[in-house]
């Protein structure tokens, strides 16, 4: 299995924390010694690899060993992990993702074994446990509202979606919403498939859908492979001035996409997963020496456009924070003592 | 479907003491390796070879040993169940609409359970006892079936406590007695570790010591012959994809009970997974046929190699070669050391 | 006074596609009479038999089993009548990958007929009992395929006569069979039929026939022509069968010219003496023994498909050491295997295509096959042997089982062939036609050599200009066909010493 | 010749003409359910039945049908090759990395999938040939292998145009030309397709009309009978398996074209398809044997469900139940009426 949608890719491990330490550094963490768990749902594909890459590096700068383990998409085997985590003492825990009914128990324990844990995208069941999300509903709006803008809020639209994908579920409640707000976009077709071969596999889909509605002109694809596929679909029917795509989620690939000669990808809403890992991991660490962290962190989306790519002759989510520093948070959960 | 290769070249004639030897290698090639990677883990990590990883191993590969067990009864009367992946998807989902959406009872929604189990297993029987058709084909078709009912019975939807339906929210939830089936233990043993256990021990007896088992082999060996000495090969063959449709739902429940929802495709992986270890367990013992300790040993043998690996903070890419290699290298040890290489 | 027969069908017909492979037949057969049924291979003998199991359904007519009709629906209705059968096909007898001691025990796992625990040693004693009253010596836990198919057929007999029978079936039990253990088999049967059971005897062999059966039922193109009753001569009943009179198998002795194959040094297995073997275009060499005396293991030796234990060879004066039968192929040897079902025959294809298979390379250019080439090459096959069938696109099961040796042996006779192994070629194969394939190749012989495998020391005789004898691996002598007699070879065979001629 | 192989009973005899209708049914029963499909769904959406849309259908199911035939052609030999999916992944990531980071030709690149698809197949014939390990097991362990090699080769990540390879940007990117294998077309045909249409005439005569395609089906049928005939069996499941491997990497080729990037894992779903492709052509024209026609006409049938059901506007949900009840139906007609029930 790969990677599951709602969740991108961006940029890399490259340390742009201009802050000054103004503390000393705990005695634990000079030491060395600090273990932290990373459970993780998934770990396949550039969003959880970049996300890695960005804790990983926090971790070293911290002088923290990150233990990592995967469910490779069985969260049955993501609880074992954190149960296993608990069992070797971990001095955090971060889970990144899951079921919250599968995972909730497990956290549980951790908490009652006095395990700080912060949760990623998946609700821990228990305020002891630090937050963290990244905005869905925002990345759904940000995208729309390019689409509105470029429709003037009138057109027939394909929309791809698989339900069960919690991001994708709340991107989709945003959808909903906007449909109503909007009596002018009409949605025409709903397609969506998701297996490691997703772009491909929606590609077909949305030719048969652009087949089946000669009028369409806009695709509002929340989650990159969708949006990828829909391009591929869009291309090779030859409709590229005809119909555009809106989608979520940022990589490398997707940037090669994005920017190619009358590509119809016209924008993307997004965070960095390597700055999401790097904040998950300094709120872990801040739990580990005894700190006050907020309970409910949030990354905020950033909109990036066709446009913009091209004005900055960007080619890889490295060179995104550049020119999108808001993709940079080092103002959530900030560490003192670095 | 035939699982043994000929035309090979047969072995030479060996000296006694090397051709012990080789039947050592051959019967005891996965054991081996097995046991040599058990030790390496622990070796390298003294939290690994501890009775509390013990069970984390065991219950990591719990459902994928039970559902492999179902599919290994499956294969000793030459059948092939394709099914089991979906099936397990479809016992989740049903068991979770039957608590959540409907409100119903743990103990209920474990008999619906096992009856969706059934009902998989009857379509798998229908399909090649009644109609014919080729057990491959016949259980991949039932697979598409009951994968897409298992989407379609909630919409596409994962079904958990709380859920709207039609605008609604649901009734119900998970029961903590069903629950106990997936996190609960019994002297410190998850629950799931000791299902697996007993189920090992009965589809052992079955296979091995009852009527029923021999049976079963003799048509998986030669279904005419069978036929001819007065076997009921139709019935047998329901009779096994039953007991496959039936493991497959016990892991659908256990599975369900750990999840605490109903989660689409859950039981999706679960098919190569319990292929694998059932076709693993063919090397095991110099059998070269579907046998419940090379399963269980298949089974172990993936749980093991991952959470050592794990253990070692190798990265996940990783894993799956080595893996891979480690599988290569015991069969290759197996099999170029069989006796009778032509059979 | 009337003796309700224990089972008589009437008006019994089996149509498969076009062909009827009986009509109208009626038999009964009385408690404790032996009724032998014969016909050339194609009449409809197994068709009957396979009825009678509850294997196949007729197309029309009625079993009765003492007097009341019965439905024989599957095999199992079939037996709990009391009607116990022998296949022709032994293969369709034993489960591999099991051990003989479950072979033995197979029925016991029929409902109703054991408790639901079985153990090993139960099992063992079980099957013990079966080997003993069927007088059977085998390790019972040796795998069934590791065993010869003289052994796998007793096994299947042992197996049958355990279920008590009251009426027996047997379907050319004998065909795999040495001498020795036809003997045995003979006398049991003789001792069934006098305990009261009413035995059905289907057989080749007319010896055998003459000697164990009360009446002889002719069979020819589906339909009962003659009952006689025994007494009854030979020739009276090969006129039944075929229709006509048949030539008297006899031929004259050649010696041969170049040799063909030289062997030096060989073995039949690791530790056997060795033996020296040539065979010369335009003979053909006999090789006989008894069951597991070691001809497979010799022609296989020669043929590649087993390695050679020791010695060389060469081929027209070329030194040849095939490493596998394609190599051999190539070599132009020719090698027809013992177990036809096993290893020959590919189920569901074409009698053409089954021609065809060891020459593919003269069917096609650049790789392309030829179908009129094939065709052609099928349709002399059929001709020159005169295989009694649906032509050369019908699939080789719907041919009988002698109809099939003769394509599988006539193949090899189409296209380039120096020499020519046959591992009991005459299994299960008519007189008729027996005499057919011995004439054809004795035809051929003139080019190529020919070495003929048989543990029927007469079959030998009929065919061979020299006959080598194997006991127990080892060589105990070699005679001219012109002055060997059968008693001569049967003391050879049983490893006496040779008191004249030969070498 | 089998008396029988399950215990179902022999169908009564048929008045000549049920009979002929019955053999109809058996040979285009799932003939007649595409054609029946297809019309349904041109009469309910005029766009169906457009030439466009045919090419469209087709571009779907281009690559799932050029693996399918490699899977068909281990098949006619008796083997079962698992390891295509990972060869498909495999080779996307070689032909990325190829490109991508070494910045290599577009053509050398196709000559290095090709290789890499040859490897895997090499990798399964001495696993099979020489060490004598069981098909299904032996596939098994090399998709286990090579799905990990895939994922190690790049440390896990999808490789694509300016990724950074330790801190700098990756010197190469996918050539047009490269690409135009996934995207372009010939007099409006897409490539993939005429791919497909090629390779498939190629295995139609490859199986049916030359004698090495004779040989496969003959080791198929009776292994010992083809060695015995003088067929080398070794050789021709080497050479079964080098098809195999090579039409997964032309599928891994096409795959990398289309998607401009090497994706992780993005090969895994095409083993699940195309066995599914070969299996259900086992039913097409009575064959009841892998072959090629019936392939291509399973893979169609996927392409066309799903295309319709698309054009439809039927949720995602229910096309795999859809798909899976027109199968069943389909079988089951073929099977029922089949002459020979018990072969
Ligand atoms: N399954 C079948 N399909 C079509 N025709 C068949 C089938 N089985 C037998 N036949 C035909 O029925 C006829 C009788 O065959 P049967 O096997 O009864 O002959 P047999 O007398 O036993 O011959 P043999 O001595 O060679 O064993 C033959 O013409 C044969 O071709
Ligand atoms: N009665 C038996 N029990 C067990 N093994 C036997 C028996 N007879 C032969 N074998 C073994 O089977 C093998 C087969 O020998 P082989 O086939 O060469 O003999 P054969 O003379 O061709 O006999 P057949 O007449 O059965 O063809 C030998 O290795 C022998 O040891
Ligand atoms: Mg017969
Ligand atoms: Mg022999």
């Amino acid at each position: 299995s790969q990677k599951s949608p709602g969740t991108q890719s961006a940029a890399a491990p490259t340390d742009t924390s201009t802050h000054r330490p103004t503390e000393q550094v705990p005695e634990k963490f000079a030491k060395g010694g600090v273990h932290i768990a990373l459970v993780r749902q998934l770990s396949s594909g550039d969003y959880f690899e970049q996300w890695l890459a960005g804790a990983q590096a926090e971790a070293k700068a911290l002088n923290v060993t990150l233990d990592v383990s995967s469910g490779d998409d069985n969260n049955d085997k993501q609880a074992l992990n954190l149960q296993q985590a608990v069992g070797n003492k971990a001095d955090a825990i971060i889970v990144d993702h899951g079921f919250a009914q599968t995972i909730q128990p497990a956290i549980k324990k951790a908490v009652d074994a006095n395990i700080p844990v912060v949760a990623f995208d998946v609700d821990p069941g228990t305020p002891q446990a630090v937050t963290l999300d990244q905005d869905d509903h925002q990345i759904a709006s940000q995208a729309l509202s390019v689409l509105k803008q470029d429709t003037g809020g009138k057109a027939k639209v394909v929309y791809a979606y698989v339900a069960g994908f919690a991001p994708l579920d709340r991107r989709n409640e945003t959808w909903t919403q906007f449909k109503k707000d909007n009596p002018g976009i009409a949605q025409v077709a709903k397609i969506g498939v998701v297996n490691s071969s997703t772009a491909s596999a929606v590609a077909d889909q949305a030719k048969a859908a652009l087949q089946a509605h000669p009028d369409v002109t806009a695709i509002f694809a929340p989650y990159d492979e969708f949006a990828k596929g829909a391009t591929l679909a869009v291309n090779e029917l030859g409709l590229q001035n005809k119909v555009k795509v809106y989608g979520a989620d940022v990589s490398t690939a997707d940037i090669g996409v994005l920017t190619a000669a009358k590509s119809p990808w016209t924008a993307t809403s997004a965070t960095d997963p390597a700055n999401v890992g790097r904040v998950a991991v300094r709120a872990a660490a801040l739990r580990v020496a005894g700190r006050q962290v907020a309970t409910a962190l949030k990354v905020p989306p950033t909109l990036i456009t066709q446009q913009a790519l091209r004005d900055h002759g960007i080619t890889n989510v490295q060179q995104l924070a550049g020119a999108f520093p808001a993709l940079e948070t080092p103002d959530v959960a900030p560490v003192p003592w670095k | 479907m035939t699982l043994v290769t000929d035309g090979s070249p047969e072995a030479p004639p060996r000296a006694p003491a090397a051709a012990r030897l080789a039947t050592a290698g051959y019967r005891y090639g996965l054991l081996v390796v097995l046991v040599a990677v058990t030790v390496f883990f622990g070796a390298a990590r003294s939290s690994f070879a501890t009775y509390d990883n013990l069970l984390i191993v065991l219950q990591s590969v719990a459902i994928v040993a039970i559902v492999a067990l179902g599919v290994t009864v499956s294969m000793t009367a030459g059948g092939f169940d394709l099914s089991v992946g979906a099936n397990v998807s479809f016992v989740v989902m049903v068991t979770a609409l039957a608590m959540v959406r409907f409100d119903l009872t743990g103990a209920t929604a474990i008999g619906i359970g096992l009856l969706a189990g059934l009902l998989v297993a009857g379509v798998n029987a229908l399909l090649v006892v009644v109609a014919g058709v080729p057990d491959l084909i016949a259980t991949l078709g039932t697979m598409f079936l009951f994968q897409g009912l298992a989407l379609i019975i909630t919409s596409g939807q994962s079904v958990s406590a709380g859920m709207t339906i039609g605008g609604r929210p649901a009734p119900g939830r998970y029961t903590s007695g069903f629950t106990w089936f997936g996190s609960g233990t019994v002297a410190s043993v998850p629950v799931p570790v000791i299902v697996m256990a007993l189920l090992a021990v009965v589809a052992y007896v079955f296979l091995n010591n009852t009527r029923w088992g021999r049976a079963l082999y003799a048509i998986g060996g030669n279904a005419q012959a069978a036929r001819l000495a007065g076997i009921r090969v139709g019935r047998y063959r329901a009779l096994a994809y039953a007991v496959s449709g039936l493991c497959a739902a016990v892991g659908g429940i256990l599975l369900s009970a750990r999840l605490g929802r109903g989660d689409v495709g859950a039981g999706d992986p679960y098919l190569m997974q319990a292929v694998a270890a059932a076709l693993i367990g063919f090397a095991v013992l110099g059998a070269n046929r579907p046998n419940v300790v090379g399963t269980a040993v298949g089974a172990l043998f993936i749980g093991v190699v991952i959470n050592g690996l794990t253990m070692l903070n190798a990265p996940y890419y990783t894993q799956t070669f080595v893996q891979g290699a480690l599988l290569v290298v015991s069969l290759v040890t197996s099999f170029t050391l069989t006796p009778g290489r032509r059979r | 006074m009337e003796v309700t027969p224990v089972v008589s069908v009437s008006g019994l017909s089996k149509r498969y596609g076009a062909t009827w492979a009986l009509r109208d037949v009626s038999l009964e057969i009385a408690p404790g009479e032996v009724l032998g049924l014969i016909g050339v291979n194609g009449a409809g003998k197994s068709t009957l038999i396979k009825i009678l199991s509850g294997v196949t359904r007729p197309t029309g007519g009625e079993i009765r089993v003492d007097g009341t009709p019965v439905d024989l629906r599957d095999p199992l209705r079939a037996q709990e009548a009391g009607l116990q059968t022998v296949h022709q096909d032994i293969d369709a007898g034993v489960v591999s990958g099991a051990d003989v001691a479950a072979n033995l025990t197979l029925d016991a796992l029929a409902p109703g007929r054991s408790g639901v625990f079985v153990s090993r040693d139960r099992t063992r004693a079980a099957a013990r009992a079966i080997a003993e009253a069927a007088r059977l010596d085998v390790p019972l836990d040796a795998p069934v395929e590791s065993l010869p198919a003289g052994v796998r057929q007793q096994i299947v007999i042992a197996r049958v006569l355990s279920r008590r029978p009251r009426v027996l079936i047997l379907d050319e039990p004998t065909s795999a069979l040495s001498a020795a253990e036809i003997r045995v088999l003979i006398a049991m049967v003789r001792r069934l039929a006098a305990d009261g059971v009413a035995v059905l005897y289907v057989s080749h062999r007319l010896s055998e026939i003459q000697e164990l059966c009360d009446r002889v039922a002719v069979l020819r193109d589906g339909a009962i022509r003659r009952v006689f009753a025994t007494p009854v001569e030979g020739p009276r009943l090969v006129e039944a069968m075929l229709g006509g009179e048949v030539g008297a198998l006899t031929h004259e002795v050649r010696d041969g010219g170049e040799p063909v194959l030289r062997a030096t040094g060989l073995r039949t297995r690791p530790g056997a003496a060795p033996l020296d073997l040539t065979v010369r275009a335009g003979e053909v060499v006999g090789v006989t023994g008894l069951v597991g005396s070691g001809k497979t293991e010799l022609l296989e030796q020669l043929y590649g498909a087993r390695p050679l234990v020791s010695g060389a060879l060469d081929l027209d004066g070329r030194p040849y050491r095939p490493r596998d039968p394609g190599a051999a192929a190539a070599a132009g040897v020719a090698f027809v295997a013992e177990e036809r079902e096993a290893q020959a025959v590919l189920p569901g294809w074409s009698v053409r295509a089954h021609v065809t298979l060891p020459r593919l390379r003269d069917h096609s250019r650049i790789g392309l096959l030829s179908r009129r080439s094939e065709s052609a090459a099928a349709r002399r096959v059929i001709e020159v042997f005169g295989v009694r069938g649906p032509g050369p696109e019908a699939e080789i099961g719907a041919l009988s089982g002698g109809n099939q040796q003769k394509v599988v042996v006539g193949r090899w006779l189409e296209g380039r062939c120096r020499l020519l192994l046959l591992d009991e070629p005459f299994r299960g194969v008519d007189v008729g036609a027996r005499a057919d394939i011995a004439r054809r190749i004795r035809e051929r012989a003139g080019a190529l050599g020919v070495v003929i495998a048989s543990s029927d020391p007469q079959e030998v005789l009929q065919v061979a200009d020299r006959v080598i004898v194997l006991h127990d691996g080892v060589r105990t002598g070699e005679v001219s066909a012109a002055d060997a007699s059968a008693d001569r070879l049967a003391t050879l065979m049983a490893g006496g010493a040779d008191e004249g001629g030969g070498t």
